[in-house]
């Protein structure tokens, strides 16, 4: 089973890198934006086989956090402040 | 384990890392450069990971994936014009250019070779773990479990003291420099939904992140970090206060209470003939959850006040503001996509 | 010698010289924050990969002390560089 | 047997993965690249979560697993939604076809 683990790690790190490519290439932002979010979304699965396969649990946490805080970038990246017409 | 596919995994992750690195410092555009930079500190959370790193990668998640990002996305949005270290006379000769660029370029690559050269050295010679192994050997003594809490809040309580006064001297100085950004606009039904259920879990994670440090990765500056990603969570969704204490007075309190906190334990301890924060050993744990709950609020405060990047508006403020603003809800999540031709792709 | 170690601290080592060479080199302030946030990190991958010890080996936690507080102070101190450069680029504004 | 379901779900799952990538890189524009990725992202993610919670000690762990999954499903609706607004505020006009 580990040696599954370990080889889906490094699939999901390949399917990562993949995402990475977008990132470099664009063209629009939100094009950046989406593989940022794909990064997001491998990285939390890698962390949930890196925490089997180095057997720690804590890692879980760390995927956890990831994936509460998955939406924060692409809201800072939208955002628009308040003008001063704004309540 | 094989070997073999965990280093497929690091040479995959390691050139990543290198790849963002590189461009997020050389893309044209800075704007790509944060988003980027924003990568970056993902993949880097993962490397944390790897390297059996649990306590730095929760931090790492927290800050990386939601302070550093939203705060750099807000601050290029007030920095247009490329705000200059020297000013406007930047453009000298070309060649002086190229020779400063050669020079910098050249001595960066000389710094890393040098130290790769002595982390060799490090690395052949005999293995050095004193530290390591003295804190192992008194971990019993510490009141907690989890080493790296009983380096941070026991064995090395002054360095952590002297930290939460940095980031205390790092938000007073962010505060004298003037009021914050301005409020973001509500940013529509979707996210306020997602608001309404994240920011509780975010809140309980902080609070289970505190509670297990204790013997387990977690603590004071992790749970912190989470709290201060809820208040991020809550002012991009457009709330002001974020649910900081509005009496200036009180957030003052708050921001002090990791130094305070910690401070009046170490005073206490010598008064009653101890040496500064040497906790006796039955109380350790109940001492290090006091001050990091304290920490924690304060670590909290200051990353938050560090992302609206000044103080919260006076009450003089906003009268300043009344009498500019018209009704309110006027101008909230205006939606001008609906006018204006699309551009082709 | 553990190969993972060594390959992560020569990353370090390289993502620190990048980072330092931008920060003395781009004109921009934000970047040279960005910049001095890179080669933070280098420097944190350093000491991570010294306190590794292996996959069955629990690592030294000492360098990870200080690597957690490092983060949280290098947030701190760019946000404080930021609010700087947002006053410098107010009092720009005015004149 | 659990072992073999739960190697199937994986596999399975990174297979989602990778189709995910593979559409984010190859479709036309941005539409179409964020259908492709919050669709076969969040399978890939549901397979992994399942085909780990099978694997473990006790139930605090399925529910954390479960838990990140809920948590990326409802990050990524809603982030998909916010790069399409900002896309279409910004004038990107879906490819024709």
């Amino acid at each position: 089973m580990t040696e599954l683990y370990a080889l889906a790690v490094v699939a999901l790190m390949f399917s990562l890198l993949l995402g990475l490519v977008r990132v470099l290439r664009g063209p629009e932002e939100g094009d950046r934006m989406l593989a940022v979010q794909l990064i997001g979304t491998a990285g939390v699965g890698v962390l949930m086989l890196l925490s089997r396969v180095l057997g720690q649990p804590a890692l879980l946490d760390v995927a956890l956090l990831l994936a509460l805080l998955a939406a924060v970038a692409a809201v800072a990246f939208t955002a628009q402040p308040r003008e001063d017409g704004d309540a | 384990m094989s070997p073999l596919s965990l280093t497929l995994f690091d040479i995959l992750l390691l050139v990543s890392i290198v790849v963002l690195a590189w461009t997020a410092l050389t893309s044209a555009d800075e704007r790509r450069s944060v988003i980027l930079f924003m990568a970056f500190g993902l993949v880097v959370a993962l490397a944390w990971g790897r390297l059996l790193a649990p306590d730095v990668a929760l931090a790492e998640a927290a800050i990386g994936a939601g302070l550093s990002g939203a705060l750099l996305l807000a601050a290029l949005r007030e920095l247009p014009s490329a705000v200059t270290a020297s000013g406007d006379g930047r453009r000298s000769h070309a060649l002086r250019h190229y020779a400063t660029q050669g020079t910098v370029s050249v001595l960066s690559v000389a710094l890393a070779g040098m130290l790769a050269w002595i982390l060799t050295a490090h690395f052949e010679g005999p293995a050095r773990d004193e530290l390591a192994r003295a804190v192992t050997s008194h971990l019993e003594l510490s009141g907690v479990s989890n080493p790296v809490t009983a380096v941070l809040l026991n064995f090395r309580g002054y360095d952590t003291l002297l930290e939460l006064a940095v980031l205390l001297a790092a938000v007073l100085g962010i505060l004298t420099l003037g009021p914050g950004r301005a409020a973001y606009r509500p940013s529509g039904p979707i996210f306020d939904a997602l608001t309404r259920w994240l920011t509780p879990l975010l809140l309980v994670t902080a609070g289970y992140l505190l509670w297990v440090g204790a013997h387990a990765p977690g603590g004071a500056f992790q749970a912190g970090a989470t709290l201060a990603a809820a208040g991020i969570v809550l002012r991009l969704a457009g709330s002001e206060w974020i649910g900081l204490p509005r009496d200036g007075a009180v957030l003052r309190l708050v921001m002090a209470a990791g130094v305070g906190v910690f401070l009046v334990v170490g005073v206490s301890l010598l008064v009653l003939g101890r040496p500064f924060l040497g906790y006796p050993p039955a109380w350790a744990g109940a001492l290090i959850l006091l001050i990091e709950s304290a920490a924690t609020l304060a670590i909290a405060a200051t990353l938050v006040l560090a992302f609206i990047g000044g103080r919260l508006p006076t009450e003089a403020d906003r009268k300043g503001d009344a009498v500019t603003a018209p009704a309110a809800g006027a101008g909230a999540n205006p939606d001008p996509s609906d006018d204006g031709e699309p551009r082709p792709c | 010698m553990l190969t993972a170690q060594w390959l992560y601290a020569l990353t370090g080592c390289v993502v620190m010289a990048l980072g330092l060479r931008a920060a003395l080199l781009h004109p921009s302030l934000l970047r040279r924050v960005l910049a001095i946030n890179i080669m933070g990190t280098g420097v944190f991958m350093l000491l991570v990969a010294v306190a590794y010890r292996g996959p069955d080996l629990a690592p030294d936690p000492v360098p990870h002390a200080l690597v957690l507080t490092g983060i949280v102070v290098a947030v701190s101190a760019t946000a404080l560089a930021l609010a700087l450069a947002r006053r410098l680029a107010r009092e720009h504004a005015d004149d | 047997m659990p072992d073999v379901l739960s190697a199937v779900l994986i596999i399975m799952g990174i297979a989602f993965y990778l189709a995910g990538s593979v559409g984010l890189l190859r479709l036309p524009d941005l539409y179409s690249r964020l259908h492709a990725l919050t669709k076969a992202d969040n399978l890939g993610l549901g397979l992994l979560t399942a085909g780990l919670a099978l694997q473990s000690p006790d139930l605090f762990t399925v529910a954390k697993l479960l838990l990140i999954w809920v948590a990326i499903l409802a990050a990524s609706a809603t982030s998909a939604h916010l790069i399409a607004r900002h896309a279409r505020r910004r004038e990107t006009r879906p490819c024709p076809r």
